[in-house]
């Protein structure tokens, strides 16, 4: 499944909307492997790095950069918005839709989509129409329909925000053993335990610009900066 | 008043007694009407949907246009349909003049731009909803048009009815260009406007109840179908 | 099958359905009748969609076959125009001697007058009686409607304005919507209305089917054909004078 | 073709010479389509969104049936207005045929329907996604009919342009109620119809032209007012 | 502001789509005050619960009953929906609008909305479109709208889902505060250390029916039931 690890990188990357900078100017670079947790307190841009990384936001100015050629790239890639997007259809539609996108044949596709539900908890609810789950069931679904396509790169924002405590272990889980077997995780999340026990290394934005960027390690037990550390205490507010 | 009356009247008496030359020219009536919409859809669905989806440089100056096209009086259109039709005109070897199929023509130009405007309008809101998704998972152009279309299709309805509506109230243009022949181009509006010529307003009334009643009996059917299509909001 | 063009007026009359089936019966001829205003009739006709055209306007119908779009004029039969009004009649003009006369009362008592003001041999005849009456109405203010539309609908604008109007006789008694108004003075030979036959030309539209359409001039221009149309009546009056020199 | 191209140059004099029987026709075009969309959109905005919030027992049959109503044959609506308005019938002694407000009367009820069937549609989705909010906040009928054209207003500028591009564009059922009369009635539309019957394509189509650059220059100021009005999507 | 505790009471209550049971039959009371905090697993039907109380979802079959006049009861409460819903205006005015429709003078507005703006960390996006905020700028918005009208009964759906470390904290004041002076708050979370910070008493829910009610305390001490005890476990998927 994975070929080879791919890298990112931003070059004086900035997003500019109605005159004020909300990103930027951001050089940062994802190496090849390892599970990244993007940290900041709420509007420091968390979001927008993410859909910039992925390319579903272009960039005002500045530039991204895939170690693979640019369609490569975007193939490889799954994303878990914030706000989950169902399709207007059942459940299972949402989860075939990827691969149909895809051109998969039918059996494969009936099968991992019996393999996901199962997984998420929503094998009883294949039939039901999907903008009609609770707001943990869809977004359950939606990090399915993400790892249905096996991507090797996996963008999550805040997967776990409308969880229960046993499905966010869970997820976890999935998670972890995804990225052990290769597949390279940038996530966000305000749930810092969470971030103690997944991160690989730590990004951590605040007002749109990279204050730190640090191995999990060294993030948690000895931050550069004084706003990291305000922030781990829950001192921040903007 | 008493007119409206008899009118009603009449409409009953055509209804019931199966007046062959009314089912006639009621059949073709809803054949130009049906395959106008039918043509007119297959080439504005994905139009408007296109516009929604699409951001170029002079995309608020093609909606714009679009939307004027929507106010494109028939009877012009009946006219340059005519003058490519006509037999000194560029087409007029294919011999389509005063033919049902020429009748097509027109209503598929004047209904185009009627449902792609609203296509377009409609799909706006649900491209913004589906926008990162689509974008996410690298769908090509034609892939978003018709998930779009397929998700949408409920909110398309309203644009295919109004396309239909327009059709087969339309007078304008299959007059000038269908020619109103007896058996042959005569349709229920072009009839009505015949009666109405004649002052049997009687009559002319009777025929447009029957075009309204088979308005409604087509819109009628089509919710009932979309009804049955699926319970519920998606 | 045939397309021949005719005018409003015609069509109106009620004879077409009465000539066709005879037509189609006595020749095998399929005729398709495309119902326009003169102009249009004679714009079809040079354009060459439709095989032949039978419409009542003379200068037209000169231009046109001296244009070289149709092969020759043949006159058919003839019909008249009446003045047609409210039953009060307050320009008096039942009473007038000639067409002229009338025309004049009703400019003098301003009383509204409804035009059908699109060019047709209708319209045409009724300028020349203005004229003739030396009075141009169009200047002459708010009584007179040129209402730019079919016998049918000028008649409709007469009947709901209460206005004099000129119309064909057959037009008019065809006409189902009188409410108030009424004939009010006919007779006048500056009235008579004479249709035209017409064949386009098919040394320039090859596609005109010259054949068929001989075969309809003939059966227009014969004996059966005068039956037929001296004795088309509406309310037991005739409205159209067979006239063709076989 | 020629003739299109004459009718191009016909347009293009018309225009540049400014000749005043044109003006003022068009003018008069102007005045009776605009006050009929402006009071068809004063009944058909609120009808359209309250029927997009009422949840009654007839909904789907009130809906399907003002899609219908979009077919409504305007010969027929032209007749029905001319009946009720003319000397003998019930609305005779207002002396309106004939006249411009007799002209307005047929379009609104010409283009209520498909402004109030674009607009249930458009507020169709703007009410499921403030539905919970509304309700929660306790809102009356009328304050949620209100909120939601507020806030949908972009969309129901299409239902606007649609219904305005129906009117413009519309001729068979002014020529019955307005009758076609010079210097009275008489609209672009009308006179296109006339100057069909003559004959006289070039004058018609140049006529045309001109209509159709009236509904663009239209379309064209309203979305730049649109636009002006706040730049962006909300 | 406030005139009398309010109290509900939820009889047979059943809520039914397409055939199936989503939620019920409930018999519940609240009583007139304290901090009641709603728990279950994704799709426990939380939110169904809430929506009913409200009265924004109706009752298949059962009754809601309020111990004021339905009229008065509705207009005392405010609900912050799971999903944020953001009118298509700017900041300041979703802050404005449920007074606007209370007919309050507009020098009230205008304070209000920049006392409750400032509160939320927002008084520097009160001219930006709504619909344009992250994620957590988005509720903590609609937290604050919901506040502005200073009602008597607040019901909020996982009201912190989205909210950074310190954001949270800040809320949680504001809520004991309220809760304090009075007002009766009716709160879904799945942050358990949240629901133990501000829980007085406890709904736990599963499966659309009502497992175990009790005081903080209690519940959090003594589970009577094990389903409840597995929860907060973590060990409940479904
Ligand atoms: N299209 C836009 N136009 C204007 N401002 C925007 C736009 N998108 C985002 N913003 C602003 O940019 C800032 C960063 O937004 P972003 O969504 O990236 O934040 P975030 O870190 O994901 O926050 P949260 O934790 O709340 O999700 C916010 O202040 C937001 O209001
Ligand atoms: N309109 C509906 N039609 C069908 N099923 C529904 C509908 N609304 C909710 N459901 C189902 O009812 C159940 C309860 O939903 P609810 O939203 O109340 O759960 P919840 O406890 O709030 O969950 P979460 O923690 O994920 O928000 C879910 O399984 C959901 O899929
Ligand atoms: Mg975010
Ligand atoms: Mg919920």
């Amino acid at each position: 499944m994975v070929k080879h690890p791919m890298s990112v990188e931003l070059e004086q990357a900035i997003i500019t909307r109605r005159g004020t900078q909300l990103l930027g100017p951001i050089d940062l670079s994802l190496s090849g492997t390892g599970f990244t947790i993007v940290l900041g307190p709420n509007g420091a841009g968390k979001t927008s790095l993410l859909k910039v990384l992925h390319g579903v936001t272009r960039l005002s100015s500045g530039r991204v950069r895939w170690s693979v050629p640019d369609k490569e790239a975007r193939e490889a890639q799954a994303y878990v918005f914030q706000k989950p997007i169902m399709l207007r259809r059942s459940v299972r539609q949402n989860l075939a839709f990827p691969l149909q996108l895809l051109n998969f044949p039918k059996a494969e596709i009936a099968e991992r989509v019996t393999h996901w539900s199962g997984r998420i908890g929503l094998e009883d609810a294949l039939n039901r129409p999907a903008t009609r789950l609770s707001g943990g069931e869809q977004q359950k679904l939606a990090l399915a329909r993400a790892l249905i396509r096996e991507p090797q790169v996996l963008f999550l924002d805040e997967p776990c925000a409308n969880l229960d405590g046993r499905s966010t272990l869970e997820i976890e889980k999935l998670l972890l053993a995804a990225s052990t077997a290769g597949t390279r995780i940038i996530m966000t999340t305000h749930d810092l335990g969470q971030a103690r026990r997944l991160a690989s290394d730590v990004v951590f934005l605040l007002n749109g610009k990279v204050r730190e960027q640090a191995t999990a390690q060294d993030f948690f037990s000895a931050q550069q900066t004084e706003e990291a550390q305000a922030f781990l205490n829950g001192d921040i507010i903007e | 008043m008493n007119e409206i009356w008899a009118g009603i009247q009449a409409a009953f008496r055509l209804i019931v007694t199966l007046d062959p030359d009314l089912v006639q020219i009621t059949l073709r009536s809803l054949q130009v009407s049906l395959s106008a919409l039918v043509i007119a859809s297959a080439i504005a669905l994905p139009l408007g949907t296109w516009l929604a989806i699409r951001r170029f440089r002079f995309r608020r100056l093609t909606i714009a246009t679009l939307n004027a096209l929507m106010g494109l009086p028939p009877v012009v259109v009946g006219l340059i349909v005519y003058l490519l039709l006509s037999r000194s005109g560029p087409f007029g070897v294919l011999g389509l003049l005063f033919t049902p199929t020429a009748m097509i023509i027109a209503q598929v130009i004047i209904i185009t731009p009627l449902i792609a405007s609203i296509t377009h309008q409609a799909m706006r809101e649900l491209w913004a909803e589906y926008h990162d998704l689509l974008i996410s998972l690298n769908t090509t152009k034609r892939q978003r048009i018709w998930t779009l279309i397929r998700d949408g299709r409920r909110t398309l309805l309203t644009a295919a009815l109004a396309g239909f509506g327009r059709a087969i109230g339309e007078v304008g243009a299959i007059m000038i260009v269908g020619g109103n022949i007896d058996n042959a181009t005569r349709v229920l509006t072009t009839a009505i406007a015949l009666e109405t010529g004649k002052g049997d307003f009687t009559l002319a009334l009777g025929l447009g109840f029957v075009l309204i009643a088979l308005a409604l009996l087509v819109n009628f059917a089509i919710h009932a179908l979309s009804r049955t299509e699926r319970e519920g909001r998606w | 099958t045939l397309r021949l063009a005719v005018t409003t007026s015609f069509h109106n009359s009620g004879l077409s359905d009465v000539l066709l089936p005879a037509i189609q019966r006595d020749t095998g001829i399929e005729v398709q009748l495309l119902v326009v205003g003169t102009g249009q009739a004679i714009r079809l006709g040079e354009a060459g969609d439709v095989d032949a055209v039978l419409v009542h306007s003379r200068k037209a119908e000169e231009a046109f076959v001296e244009g070289g779009f149709g092969t020759h004029r043949r006159e058919i039969m003839y019909n008249d125009f009446v003045f047609v009004g409210p039953s009060l009649d307050p320009a008096d003009i039942a009473n007038a001697g000639d067409a002229v006369t009338a025309l004049k009362r009703i400019a003098q008592t301003k009383a509204p007058f409804v035009s059908r003001g699109d060019d047709s041999g209708t319209h045409k005849k009724e300028l020349s009686l203005w004229a003739a009456a030396e009075l141009a109405p169009e200047q002459s203010g708010r009584w007179y409607n040129a209402v730019g539309a079919g016998m049918g609908a000028s008649l409709n604008t007469a009947s709901g304005l209460e206005a004099y109007i000129m119309a064909d006789r057959a037009s008019w008694l065809n006409f189902g919507n009188k409410q108030d108004l009424e004939l009010l003075f006919s007779g006048d030979p500056a009235l008579f209305n004479q249709y035209a036959f017409i064949p386009v030309n098919s040394a320039r539209h090859a596609h005109v089917k010259s054949d068929a359409v001989m075969r309809l001039e003939t059966w227009l221009t014969s004996p059966v054909a005068r039956e037929l149309i001296n004795g088309y009546k509406i309310a037991g009056e005739p409205l159209f004078t067979f006239n063709a020199t076989p």
